[in-house]
């Protein structure tokens, strides 16, 4: 009953949030440069006048402003997300088309990352703390050097060295085209194309996981009811499983619902080098057509996303914490 | 003071960061020194491996520039670009966030709406868009990296705000009859300045990759040197001349890692939880 | 020749349509080119020869064109192809929305006729020799009209799922993965197409994309498809086949834009100062790498009336200052900047080149950055001092090269147009003349002239013919045969086992 | 009491010649020296002595428990004969819990915040593999009704943020006891709680040695708490054991200057004189019906209100001391906080001179401000960190309206007033004890010369020592000044000392009010009985004819030492 209340409470504000991104995006974008009309006309080298002002006139960029914004957000009510100029598709259906490859590279990323990055967070935090400071030293140096490493740099020579020299793996694309792969085959296929793709796009996050982890694992080890712990005989590996561990993860379940709300986004740098057919690409094409109705239908279904990961973050938290439903 | 620069410096890593920080820093201000001419001048054959010309140690570009020259000038702009957008992002984020958590109530529910805004798109995208709407240039640049990174300074520095209110020196403060941007300013942000030094070094480190990504996506500033942008200028002739984008590559890396292992310094030596257990 | 298997190739950027009057981007054309046909098809030296067309006659005075159709032809869902397609086609279809034959339709042809169901006659408002020119697929489509008849042209769901009566019918449509297109069993050349299937991958990065051909994952990479630098290391490889031909009917020239409307570039000494400071050779051997030509004029070598006896520019930075101390132009005054060309990185090192070379004879430079969009609403609004551009001739000056400097262009609004705001009467009238005379004496003559007028006015500074190196695997047969080379059908096109 | 047992039996525990060093850099470079003390079965030896004279340290040796810097430098520690500093980390870990456990001074974070408090009391038996099966839930719950708790049942499945602080410090225990340890170490357990808790807290330690026949070895700094359940006591200064005997022995005839200075300075229940009675002025500031009621939002639409003031009324005239006295939660800091306008009231009127200020805004507040002024509770959070002394003082002149210079010249003033050092200026907090820092504290509020100063809980964070030099000067200069002084504190022998008139409160209402002598001679509500039973060591009046410096705290020697105690 509560959760229902505090649910609905936070989707009411989630939706005044969405709405506001929404807004703020569609003014912002308009002081872009450039319309799609004048983009449509430079890609196909050549145009005149009256046909640029004929497709302004098509798309309806010669309504005012606020009119414009107003037959959006009509839309939007009605789950309209409009239409791409340049692709002349409903703007959903051409993002729906890439979403199951960002959900998919996402959870898979981000899985990774959390599980790695925790897994060695308690690693080190545990050698530091039997002693083995130079076990954590070189962890958390590993750690520090990937998160150190541009992103983009790492994922080339990746491909370098993965799939041309090593011809381990496949370096792009979210399967193997025309193979008629079914089945099991099939989930092997884009399974192999993942790993690339998630283990770049997924290091970084590991990186931060590992740090803050052991950050909070080392905090909450010097807390008072560890040393209770202690005075009851408990041994340190059932110290650091059950009174620890639980008590560290709640800034990294926080984290998490960050990265997953940057993921959602869709990964522009990873999607470019690796060819994955994700949102964030599309994003960033549709931003250079100055596609405004696609580029704005990405930012709505990712911040709604983005909310939904807040929302399902806080939840998380609470059946980890009870006392943040006692508090708030 | 001085029991702190001890602390900090004892920290291996710190010290490690401090001693290659400044080392970039120096290289950033001496930059003509080094190179007396600009790092966009072809001042030899293309493409000159590194190592093979006493001359250009670092080897030359495309366009038989001078790498080392590169890498000296881009010290300069990416540091800048960093140093100057985390200045801006620390700003808005402590002014926003230091009113939002003195003040509480509406104020605080409206300012904390507006920082969702900002949060709730994905931070290279937005970053992305602003860049391309006001048209790749130092200044968007480091607007754009600002933009998106002052909300997470907003809600570190309102959580802060709202113990530090509650504290019993504020209390003392109100109690006396000062007024609150008094209070805010000399009673309750000095006591936060810690958190907020932490956090901004490692954002210094962040705007350094961002600028970079934002590069290597094409949209640098072609006026201004950068490590990102010589990068993003070095991905086409990753095959042929490696070394174009090994050499920023690395510097990315060393000063990002110089940042963070200071910023981690300053966080042990700054965190009194960590200093009670002796660590 | 060996009938079926799989053709893997790359379309990037992704095209938003394949719909080939709707769209016109590069990879559109490359797609669209095997579903979509035109009346004709043009040889690489640019001779004319049968596409939907069969045969076709011009009147003595130019004015009247008649066409033959192929008989036999079926569109994708089996409707039978006829005259009535191709009255449609071009009095309604592309008169409405394509950006280029419009301009051509609306400004020559008078009427549009299907004389039997086999046959189209055009008759022409003036004569215009290069007419004929039009007539490629990705200027002059045929499309269905019983699909597009009454519709909205643009919202029509056919767009998604194109139907025409090329060697190939589009399958599938993966959004930012891959374009399938498959054989056209009921295509109108017997026996034709050999390939059973084409592939066009989305790759979006260019050291990605050299990867995959690399691996063999694709096998022919289009010119753009790879930075120059990796063809150099691509067509070492064994097995590989390297050819600069193909592209004969687009012949492009890349130049360096000046606006002519403000200081300093409305000084001629000052744009000829500016050629005397770019070394061209510099630019094709070391931005380029060697693919492409040191151009001479507004006119490629490869297109029609070509004159190479035009006043020659060497790089001579001695001779660029002393050019501008003539002018009498004080450069510290007009600072220019340099709006860089957003289609690729080596059109930023160009920037970044040119703004050294420019600095060295005493310009005040900078650069600014932009997107497409950017920069094409910047260039038509003339709101640029200097940016580069590269524009297709189509086979002939009238088409593709008179319309970047007309004074009737110099219209505020849209970009490859004469946004350089070159204004001279007597080359209006040169232009005219040649477009219209029927001699092709007479027009080499006129267009002479004018090459020699632009480049003396440094109209736009001309820097190089682009050169497209197409890149393949030796086992593919037959894919560049004609003047527009990959954009073609591929109906010929077959693979050794 | 029993003293007798020690000539029969062995004792149980046996600390000889520990010496503990600390890291470098700190105050002092041991935490113990050369202590030596037994404790034998069935008795209860307390440990007593200042803040950081090595109580904690030496308690946590014996579980070895110390921090990973610090270790024993020399002496044994003999458990049953066995030397523990010798044993390792195994050993101990078995010994821990099940020969001897330890209950930790802090109820809040001793515990595990996120597990069960079934669990929790469970895994001492798990680790042990004692109780096995069903029998170790039965073992739970009943250990829980053992120490009081109600519904063991549901408070088996329940958390500890949903226990009061008392109940934690009695699920501590209960872990303690599971195995039937036979030493029981308890550091300072009952120090965060009230008094009423305290007293049953420490009725239940002393009930379970009993029963147990443990032997249990008590932190504490209270000698109110000694008095009530000490066997035999042991008296620690700055690492040294100075003194150790029977507890009778101790308190009433101590020997050591040291333990002698600490129990003169427990505040006496009975006051020496009565104060001269303060003339019949007109009140400084009237209280009438008093209202605050919290609302905390639960989760959804529950709210939860608590009445922490409901109406109140009182008047206090210049030159009066008045006392506000009650268990923890009976609303005495909220009535101090809605004198000061840091909270909004819900009902009621302030009437300062006259004028009612309950209704102004903050802005035109602003301006009386300085008439009404509080020392806080903690001198170590009252004080900007950041801030000078001096600046710390002249922010309240220099807000309103003082020029800089003339506010300093009055900040040296007050300094001298309240026995500072002058250099103490320039100094940070960092640089004070904590009695120094009070006094910058009482400096600050008199700096803008108040008519009325609400005091709340000034002084019970101080060690008992230092505390009675902060009251005297307080008294002192709230005479001199002629000050209404408003004094807030659970401790009710403070109040009894310095109070003119003292206010009860319970739950939000005032149950009694009048003088000190009236209210503890003769209680006439229930509820201030049962706070007064509660005072830990009742029966025990602190011997008044000590040698030695009684009135420490206006000795300035006596600052000097704490100087070099706390300084930097
Ligand atoms: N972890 C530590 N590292 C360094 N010094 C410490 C540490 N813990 C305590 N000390 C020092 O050891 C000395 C003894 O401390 P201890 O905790 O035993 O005092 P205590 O008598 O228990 O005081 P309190 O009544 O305040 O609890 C003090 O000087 C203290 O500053
Ligand atoms: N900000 C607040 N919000 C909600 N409830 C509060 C708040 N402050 C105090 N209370 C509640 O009001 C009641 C009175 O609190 P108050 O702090 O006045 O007690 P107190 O007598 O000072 O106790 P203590 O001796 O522990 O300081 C308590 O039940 C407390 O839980
Ligand atoms: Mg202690
Ligand atoms: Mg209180």
């Amino acid at each position: 009953m509560k959760l229902l209340y505090i649910v609905a409470a936070r989707l009411g504000k989630a939706v005044t949030v969405v709405v506001g991104v929404v807004i703020i995006n569609f003014l912002l974008i308009r002081l872009a440069p450039g319309d799609p009309a004048s983009v449509m006309a430079g890609d196909a080298g050549a145009s005149d006048t009256t046909y640029v002002e004929q497709l302004r006139h098509q798309f309806g960029l010669d309504k005012p402003l606020y009119v414009q914004l107003g037959i959006y957000l009509k839309g939007i009510a009605h789950l309209d997300l409009g239409y791409s100029y340049q692709q002349r598709v409903p703007v959903l259906s051409l993002i729906l088309d890439r979403l199951p490859a960002t959900l998919l590279l996402m959870g898979c990323a981000f899985v990774f990352s959390l599980a790695a990055g925790v897994l060695l967070g308690v690693f080190a935090s545990s050698s530091h703390y039997a002693r083995r400071k130079w076990i954590d030293s070189a962890v958390m140096g590993g750690a520090l050097l990937i998160y150190a490493t541009p992103q983009f740099w790492l994922a080339l020579l990746a491909i370098i060295f993965f799939s041309l020299q090593l011809d381990w793996l496949p370096a792009f694309g979210m399967e193997t085209v025309g193979a008629g792969y079914v089945g099991i085959q099939r989930v092997g296929d884009v399974a192999l194309h993942l790993v690339l793709p998630t283990i770049s796009l997924g290091c970084f996050f590991m990186a931060v996981y590992a740090r803050l982890t052991r950050a909070s694992m080392l905090d909450v080890l010097g807390m008072d009811f560890v040393r209770t712990a202690r005075a009851k005989g408990t041994p340190p590996g059932q110290i650091i499983r059950r009174h620890v561990l639980r008590n560290a993860l709640l800034p990294v379940v926080t984290l998490a619902g960050i990265q997953l709300g940057q993921l959602a986004g869709g990964a522009v740098l990873t999607e470019t080098v690796f060819g994955w057919p994700g949102i964030g690409r599309l994003m960033f094409d549709a931003l250079f057509h100055r596609d405004y109705q696609l580029l704005l239908g990405v930012f709505l279904v990712t911040s709604t996303m983005v909310v939904a990961f807040n929302l399902l973050t806080d939840l998380v938290c609470r059946l980890i914490d009870p006392r943040i439903q006692a508090r708030s | 003071m001085r029991h702190f620069l001890r602390r900090f410096l004892a920290h291996k890593g710190a010290a490690f960061g401090t001693f290659v920080l400044l080392g970039v820093v120096l290289i950033a201000a001496f930059a003509s020194v080094l190179y007396d001419q600009s790092p966009w001048m072809m001042v030899a054959q293309p493409l000159i491996p590194p190592f093979t010309d006493p001359a250009h140690p670092f080897g030359t570009d495309m366009l038989g520039r001078d790498i080392g020259a590169g890498l000296v000038f881009g010290t300069r702009v990416s540091l800048l670009i960093a140093v100057v957008s985390t200045a801006m992002a620390v700003l808005i984020g402590v002014l926003t966030g230091a009113v939002s958590g003195y003040y509480g109530g509406w104020v605080d529910d409206l300012l904390m709406r507006w920082t969702e805004f900002f949060q709730t798109i994905p931070q290279l995208a937005m970053a992305l868009v602003l860049v391309a709407i006001f048209t790749p240039s130092v200044y968007s640049i480091v607007g754009a990296i600002a933009v998106v990174s002052w909300p997470p300074v907003a809600r570190l520095v309102r959580s802060e705000f709202m113990t530090l209110k509650e504290r019993e020196f504020t209390q003392a403060a109100i109690v006396i009859g000062q007024r609150p941007s008094r209070i805010i300013f000399t009673q309750i942000l000095p006591n936060a300045v810690s958190p907020i030094i932490v956090t901004a070094s490692l954002m210094t480190a962040t705007a350094i990759l961002t600028e970079s990504a934002l590069s290597f996506l094409g949209l640098g500033d072609h006026d201004l040197m950068s490590w990102g942008f010589m990068i993003g200028a070095a991905r086409t002739m990753l095959r042929d001349a490696p070394w174009m984008s090994v050499w920023p590559g690395v510097a990315i890396l060393l000063a990002v890692l110089a940042i963070n292992l200071v910023g981690e310094g300053l966080n042990d030596a700054l965190n009194p939880q960590l200093r009670k257990r002796g660590e | 020749q060996v009938r079926g298997g799989t053709l893997q190739a790359i379309a990037q950027p992704e095209p938003p349509l394949l719909m080939l009057g709707l769209n016109q981007q590069t990879t559109t054309q490359y797609v669209g080119g095997k579903i979509y046909e035109s009346l004709l098809t043009w040889t690489p030296d640019l001779k004319p020869a049968p596409g939907l067309a069969k045969a076709w006659r011009i009147s003595d005075d130019g004015k009247v064109y008649t066409f033959d159709l192929q008989t036999g032809v079926k569109w994708h869902d089996g409707q039978p192809f006829t005259a009535d397609d191709v009255v449609f086609s071009i009095d309604k279809f592309l008169r409405q929305v394509h950006p280029r034959a419009r301009v051509i339709i609306n400004q020559f042809v008078e009427s549009i006729k299907a004389t039997s169901p086999a046959q189209v006659r055009i008759v022409l408002k003036t004569p215009f020799p290069p007419f004929l020119k039009a007539f490629v697929s990705d200027n002059m489509p045929m499309v269905p009209k019983h699909i597009y008849d009454g519709t909205d042209f643009a919202s029509n769901p056919a767009n998604q799922h194109p139907i025409g009566t090329g060697p190939f019918k589009f399958q599938e449509w993966k959004k930012g993965q891959y374009i399938v297109l498959v054989r056209n069993p009921d295509y109108w050349r017997p026996g034709l197409p050999y390939l059973d299937k084409i592939v066009f991958r989305v790759i979006p990065d260019a050291a990605s994309r050299s990867v995959a051909f690399e691996r063999g994952d694709v096998q022919v990479l289009s010119s753009g498809d790879v930075d120059n630098v990796d063809v150099k290391r691509l067509k070492a490889l064994p097995k590989v086949t390297y050819t600069l031909n193909g592209a004969e009917m687009f012949s492009k020239l890349a130049y360096v834009q000046m606006n002519e409307h403000k200081p300093p570039f409305d000084n001629i000494k000052v744009r000829q100062a500016v050629m005397a400071a770019i070394n061209r050779k510099f630019i094709v051997d070391n931005i380029f790498f060697g693919i492409g030509k040191v151009a001479t004029g507004p006119i490629s070598s490869t297109t029609p009336f070509y004159d190479a006896h035009v006043t020659p520019y060497t790089y001579d930075p001695k001779k660029a200052r002393q050019l501008i101390a003539e002018s009498g132009v004080d450069l510290s005054k007009t600072p220019i900047r340099i709006l860089s060309y957003p289609y690729g990185s080596a059109w930023d090192r160009l920037a970044e080149y040119t703004k050294q070379c420019l600095e060295q004879v005493g310009f005040k430079v900078s650069i600014e950055a932009a997107d497409p969009g950017t920069w094409a609403t910047r260039v038509s609004n003339f709101d640029f001092d200097m940016t580069f551009s590269f524009t297709a001739q189509y086979g002939d000056p009238a088409l593709g090269v008179s319309r970047l400097y007309l004074s009737r262009n110099e219209v505020k609004g849209s970009p490859f147009v004469n946004n350089e705001g070159y204004r001279n009467p007597k080359a209006d009238e040169l232009w005219d003349q040649a477009a219209a005379a029927t001699s092709n004496d007479m027009r080499q003559k006129l267009y002479s002239q004018l090459q020699q007028m632009l480049v003396d006015d440094v109209a736009n500074g001309y820097l190089f013919e682009i050169q497209n190196p197409t890149l393949y695997r030796s086992n593919i047969h037959n894919l560049v045969t004609t003047a527009i080379g990959l954009n073609d059908t591929f109906a010929d096109v077959y693979l050794d086992k | 009491m029993n003293p007798s047992h020690h000539t029969n039996a062995a004792p149980l525990l046996s600390v000889r010649d520990l010496s503990i060093a600390l890291p470098a850099g700190g105050e002092r470079a041991y935490a113990i020296r050369n202590v030596s003390y037994d404790i034998y079965p069935g008795e209860i030896l307390c440990i007593v002595g200042e803040s950081g004279s090595g109580k904690s340290m030496s308690a946590n040796a014996i579980m070895g428990l110390l921090p990973d810097t610090i270790r024993a430098q020399q002496g044994s520690i003999l458990f049953r004969g066995l030397d523990l500093l010798a044993q390792d980390e195994r050993t101990l870990r078995g010994m821990r819990g099940k020969d001897m456990a330890m209950i930790f001074q802090e109820p809040l974070s001793a515990l595990n915040p996120l597990a069960t408090v079934g669990d929790q009391v469970a895994e001492v038996m798990r680790v042990h593999g004692a109780y096995p099966g069903a029998a170790r839930k039965q073992r739970v719950l009943d250990l829980l009704g053992f120490v009081g708790l109600p519904e063991p049942r549901m408070l088996y499945h329940g958390r500890p943020f949903q226990l009061s602080g008392g109940q934690r410090q009695r699920v501590m225990i209960a872990m303690a006891l599971a195995l039937e340890p036979s030493l029981l170490i308890a550091d300072e357990p009952t120090t965060a709680l009230d008094v009423t808790t305290q007293a049953q807290i420490l009725a239940l330690i002393a009930r379970i040695q009993r029963e147990k026949g443990m032997g249990v070895m008590f932190v504490t700094h209270d000698f109110g708490v000694v008095a009530e359940i000490a066997d035999r006591v042991a008296v620690m200064e700055k690492g040294v054991l100075v003194e150790q005997g029977l507890a009778a022995q101790i308190l009433n005839a101590p020997a050591h200057p040291y333990t002698q200075r600490l129990i003169a300075a427990v505040p006496h229940l009975r006051r020496t004189a009565a104060r001269a009675t303060v003339a019949a002025a007109p009140p400084v500031l009237e209280i009438d019906g008093l209202r605050k009621t919290y609302v905390t939002r639960h989760g959804g639409w529950h709210k939860r209100t608590v009445q922490a003031v409901d109406g109140v009324s009182f008047s206090v005239r210049r030159g009066e001391t008045l006392g506000i006295v009650g268990e923890s939660g009976s609303g005495k800091s909220t009535i101090g906080k809605c004198l000061l306008k840091l909270t909004g009231i819900d009902g009621g009127a302030i009437r300062f001179n006259g004028v009612d200020i309950a209704p102004l805004i903050e802005r035109r507040f602003r301006t009386q401000r300085k008439h009404i002024q509080m020392i806080f509770q903690d001198p170590f959070a009252s004080l900007n960190p950041r801030h000078t002394i001096g600046r710390t003082l002249c922010d309240g002149p220099v807000a309103n309206g003082v020029p800089r210079q003339q506010a300093e010249r009055q900040a040296r003033e007050y300094l001298r007033l309240v026995e500072l050092d002058a250099s103490a200026f320039d100094r940070y907090p960092n640089q004070f004890s904590g009695g120094q820092r009070q006094r910058v504290g009482i400096a600050r509020a008199l700096m803008l010369e108040p008519q009325v100063l609400v005091a709340d809980e000034s002084v019970s964070a101080l060690d008992v020592s230092v505390q009675a030099q902060v009251l005297k000067l307080l008294q002192d200069l709230q005479q001199r000044l002629q000050i209404g002084l408003i004094f807030i504190t659970h401790d009710l022998r403070v109040a009894a000392q310095i109070c003119d008139a003292v206010l009860v409160m319970h739950r939000g209402k005032v149950v009694e009010r009048g003088s000190p002598a009236d209210i503890f001679d003769t209680p006439a509500h229930p509820y201030t009985r049962t706070l007064i039973d509660a005072i830990p060591g009742r029966n025990w009046q602190p011997p008044m004819a000590v040698p030695g410096p009684a009135n420490a705290g206006a000795a300035p020697s006596a600052d000097a030492s704490i100087l070099q105690q706390d300084g930097p």
